[in-house]
């Protein structure tokens, strides 16, 4: 038992956090917001050239032959800085299966996910379907488009494919692995935003003293740190699950995304009320990551229907499961 | 104990209700909170304020009908069930409207309260000031005598005004004694915002809204008739209008029943996601809408009867706001991936969820009206 | 309308009040917990010859003909002292329907509550089933004494009552009673649990200062006392309700039970965490107050139970019900 | 990042089950927080001591069989997967042993450590006082220099002792310099209570038990021996038996998986009241278990590669003292009226009920552990 990344593992996020910090920082997000595609200007392209899009292709189709653990991080990251780019989707659906062209991006519609982000600049839109998966070039679709209230996230509703799916068993592997990508996601985003209004909870002052030394504003902050403490632990774990072909990774991925997106909310809410009025303006940085949170939340299955899968094992499962 | 409603009364509703079905704006109105919005929701206020339903309760010098505290309740029952808009007045005629009728002279009475109700002069509330959030007695924003012209002049800045962008008028309170510490010093300004020496600008609020603004001023004038209550004594006259905020007028029961009844509609229309602990949550939600109208038709009863209320409605006003982000919460979770979209038919969930989080954070952090709730209803030591 | 009590509602309450404070206070509640009955030594006496006890009875049967509004405050007030007395299911389940000798105890078994409290001394055992209300005197029956985690709360299983059941429609009637006086004492107890830990924290210092003045212990009490505030409008309407024989009265004691259950709960909850280790200890009179809210939380349908009726009702009323 | 365990871990695994499976009280012992109770958990307390089970992760000389930190959280899965009975001996074994291992003296180890873990000389802690709870650096208790006998003479008292009416012995903080203000000139001592000047009185807890007690010094001695670290420097020493508290050794995992276990064994044999709400609650509940196991994992990853834990373990003691809570509300909800029993077969979860709401009270309530996680581990300013 050895419950921790290595130092490579550890060094490649740090590069990922460094890059992403150049490349996707609040500003460059407010950017996103704004233009046409609702994409960052170079993140997509520095990840790329660092080899983090396709790490988890084989080494032999041209990637880095990267499995669920050593991608974890990379998805946790870019979380953090409520990356506008559709790197779950890519990098942890579309590339291992060898479905999208190295360097390009994907999206990706689910019963649970019926609305694909970024899907007018993908090359190829998948559809993971209780009877396998269907790929198609974006071309032979045809996107409408939605809004989410994130900015940044462009949805789109896909045609119906008709097309006889092709017999697969991965669309079990590539469900999970895209809803632990965004588990990830929200555990950044939740320490985001804690960091964010821990910051601020220390400049701003009422009463004459840093309203961060109010019991109330404390005690909210502690409660969103300690539910982000237990739910990344599970996080990691269904990581390990997946790389090892657990039997049981599908219950570790539902127990991951429920804390996760549990976490974020948590983490949201407190965040909000201890920014008070400022954190309800689109001038403080909290909504973009807080709105991202929103969206991943009730993406990829939200917590009460991860629950319900987990409910549905126990009932089958032996007592004694663990 | 008699819960029920005098033959008058459910005749008023009757009336109320069949006007409201004939006149409520279908489709319903885009946001009140933009530019274009706010002036659909000033012709809606002029039609409420011409068929007598803007003010029911006031006199009917200044618009209203002289309707008591229940025909009010009754109103604002039909106007959210009956889907009608969001009322773009509701700052002055709900917070400030109290305050003028309790300190107010007659002259202002008259000058302002009708043109208020109308829509034809809409006011803004100018507390909160960036270094006086919740701490609201340590605000800067100074008011200094001008002798020759007989009024005060105008320096620095309000903020989170919300529509300050769109209202012809702002009251807030202003330092009128530099000497004077926290509580003391202040006065409750009536100020006219179509002048040189006022700047504002709008901040665009959480849902995209341009809903707040920044107000700033610059030997901006207020003339000595638009004091409302004694030049000093600023901070007296704006605890009773706090009050009037965080009791009865603002957030009237109606408003949470009617969003209660429609998240039923909405589970029962999403049979596949309203699984029984979701709708066990909906249950528990709409009962707290009813019990928030009952302990209304408590505090009615009481003060129709003389009495007063008093720091209790510190629990009301927690109580209504985290409701109403519980509705949002539960209806939200109902739509699932489908919640974040606002755009289409459940756009209006996410749009309220957004409105409902500044509940627990204005008018008085619930923090702070937790606070107030441990020290003044229940005895507990401020140090 | 006019939702408030009347001037001599009120003072009938505080008379009550008044009696239970010399009858039933801390002191005498613990010697109930020691002795043989698990009641009082005085205060089912007092009650009875102030008329209390029977005052539900119509005046031709030697009652006062009080209806469910006039007894509500008698409820809450037994709940405020935590009478170790089987009020409820004398006072207003069994003599208004004159199931029981003037000043003599019932106990009552329901499928919701199916330990009668204080059987032992019961001169009839009710049973609200189903298809009828059965009555059998206490010597007919076979009781078999279970424990309670209240001390004076003496249970006890009741043998089966295989005669058929006397068709009546006043068993609904009979078991909203029930639960609506249960929901009043829950209000009571809530009211003291709130009342002694408000008492016991301005008193209590630690780190120099009384520990009522930390916004933590404020704020765990002002959510109590906020609980309580919305609880009981619920239980005051569902009385008139009943009074008037509402169609929709069923509804409405759900509502006030649920939330009186609720505001209990976390009255309780509060003001063990805001007493620290006294509350852990026998020796604060707090756990004769927070267990007989565990006990009444549970029994006449416990939150979830009456949720669920509410629930259903819901699903087959028309919108715009209230 | 492996999430295997050794086949030397699994073997050692099995072997424990086996022990276990073998040797379990069954039917399950008494209360420990009763005299009788108690008795018979020292003869448990000997049983696993003689099969070196008792404290495992102990040097042999003592007892132990230097396990791993990772054999001791698998022993302790199978101790309460199996279904053992709670460590009377564990505020010695978990919160003294720990200090004396750093602190103690060659000689203090070989005369306390293995009757403490046999049970012979069961050990209870002195840190609370009538006026110093949560404010342990309050406390008042002297010890007095006695340099005659050549030790000290203790007198005050001190409160809420865990089964302190029925240990032998006391560990705790007693003031030995009274000029010294608050955290200063406290010296942590090793107190043999079977001595006249000791009186002992046994204070009944919620659950009825006699699990608490006041003990009383007057003029109780205290040999030099029986120092623990510096004179004077008691805080300090404390302060590192207070983090095993709230660390690792108190609460393991394995405790809440097989309470969850047991909730959901109890919601599959209620069909008619596990409702889909309730059991989504279960599942929650189980969620919870696993991820404070998972937690625990990476925190021993990091101890045994040689690093530290700090104020997490504030988060953890908040996590693992609500989370034994929820479990049991939630059986007693599945309980309905059935909950309130004490006798029967489900009276274990009411009994249970009343235990898990002493954690968010004891080795520091949960509002203190809330300020340490926000000062500390987020850096809020204290004031």
């Amino acid at each position: 038992m050895r419950f921790a990344f290595t130092e490579d593992q550890i060094a490649l996020h740090d590069a990922v956090r460094d890059l992403l910090n150049d490349h996707s920082n609040a500003a460059q997000l407010r950017e996103a917001w704004g233009n046409e595609t609702g994409r960052t200007a170079s993140a997509w392209g520095a990840l790329h050239a660092m080899g983090a899009i396709d790490a988890m292709r084989a080494e032999a189709d041209g990637g880095l032959g990267f499995n669920e653990v050593d991608a974890i991080l990379i998805a946790e990251a870019s979380g953090r800085v409520a990356l506008a780019e559709p790197i779950i989707e890519t990098m942890m659906v579309a590339a291992p299966l060898n479905l999208v062209t190295i360097g390009l991006s994907a999206a990706v519609v689910t019963h649970e996910s019926p609305f694909a982000p970024w899907a007018d600049t993908a090359e190829v839109i998948i559809e993971l379907a209780a009877d396998g998966i269907r790929s198609r070039h974006r071309q032979d679709t045809t996107l409408t488009p939605r809004s989410s209230v994130d900015g940044a996230r462009r949805l789109f509703a896909v045609s119906p494919n008709t097309e006889v799916a092709p017999a697969s068993t991965e669309v079990a592997l590539a469900f999970r692995r895209g809803a632990l990508g965004t588990a990830a996601q929200l555990c950044g985003l939740s320490e985001t935003m804690i960091t964010v209004t821990v910051a601020y909870a220390k400049e701003r002052k009422q009463f004459g003293v840093p309203i961060g030394s109010f019991q109330a504003v404390k005690h909210h902050l502690a409660n969103a740190r300690t539910k982000l403490e237990f739910a990344r632990p599970l996080v990691y774990r269904a990581a390990a699950s997946l790389r090892d072909r657990d039997a049981e990774a599908g219950v570790h991925v539902s127990m991951a995304k429920a804390a996760a997106s549990d976490a974020a909310m948590v983490a949201a809410k407190a965040s909000l009320q201890c920014h008070g009025a400022i954190g309800y303006t689109t001038e403080a940085d909290l909504h973009l990551y807080m709105k991202r949170a929103w969206a991943l939340g009730g993406s990829w299955g939200d917590a009460a229907w991860h629950r319900r899968q987990i409910t549905n094992h126990l009932e089958r499962a032996p007592i004694g499961e663990r | 104990m008699d819960l029920a409603f005098s033959p008058a009364e459910e005749a008023f509703r009757a009336e109320a209700r069949a006007w409201l079905q004939a006149n409520v704006p279908n489709p319903p109105l885009p946001s009140g909170d933009t530019k274009d919005g706010f002036a659909l929701h000033l012709e809606w206020e002029r039609q409420l304020f011409d068929a007598r339903y803007a003010v029911v309760s006031w006199p009917e010098e200044f618009g209203g009908r002289n309707a008591s505290l229940w025909e009010w309740l009754i109103f604002e029952e039909e106007y959210w069930l009956a889907g009608a808009p969001q009322r773009v007045t509701q700052n002055g005629i709900f917070l400030l409207a109290p305050t003028i009728f309790e300190f107010g002279t007659a002259e202002q009475q008259q000058r302002i309260l009708a043109k208020m109700a109308s829509g034809e002069e809409p006011w803004c509330q100018g507390w909160s000031e960036p270094n006086a959030g919740s701490d609201l007695a340590g605000i800067s924003s100074t008011a200094t005598r001008d002798d020759t012209n007989g009024g005060w002049r105008l320096n620095g800045q309000k903020t989170w005004t919300t529509r300050g962008a769109f209202c012809t008028h702002l009251f807030g309170l202003f330092r009128t004694d530099p000497e004077a510490e926290r509580h003391n010093g202040m006065t409750y300004l009536l100020v006219d915002l179509r002048q040189s020496g006022i700047t504002v600008r709008g901040v665009e609020r959480l849902d995209g809204d341009e809903g707040f603004a920044e107000v700033f001023f610059d030997d901006a004038f207020v003339p000595d008739v638009n004091v409302l209550g004694e030049v000093n004594k600023g901070w007296g006259v704006a605890m009773a209008t706090t009050g009037s905020e965080r009791g009865l007028t603002l957030r009237s029961p109606g408003r949470f029943l009617a969003t209660a009844t429609k998240l039923i509609e909405l589970a029962k229309s999403l049979p596949d996601t309203a699984t029984p602990e979701l709708k066990d949550r909906v249950t528990q939600a709409w009962i707290d809408a009813h019990a928030y109208r009952w302990q209304t038709f408590a505090t009615v009863t009481k003060l129709v009867e003389g009495g007063h209320t008093g720091p209790e409605s510190s629990m009301v006003k927690v109580f209504w706001s985290e409701l109403d982000v519980r509705l949002h919460e539960i209806a939200l979770e109902l739509l699932g991936p489908h919640a974040e979209l606002i755009d289409g038919e459940f756009a209006h969930w996410m749009k309220g969820y957004q409105f409902a989080l500044s509940g627990p954070i204005y008018a008085g952090t619930n923090e702070i009206q937790r606070n107030v709730i441990a020290e003044r209803v229940l005895g507990l030591p401020r140090k």
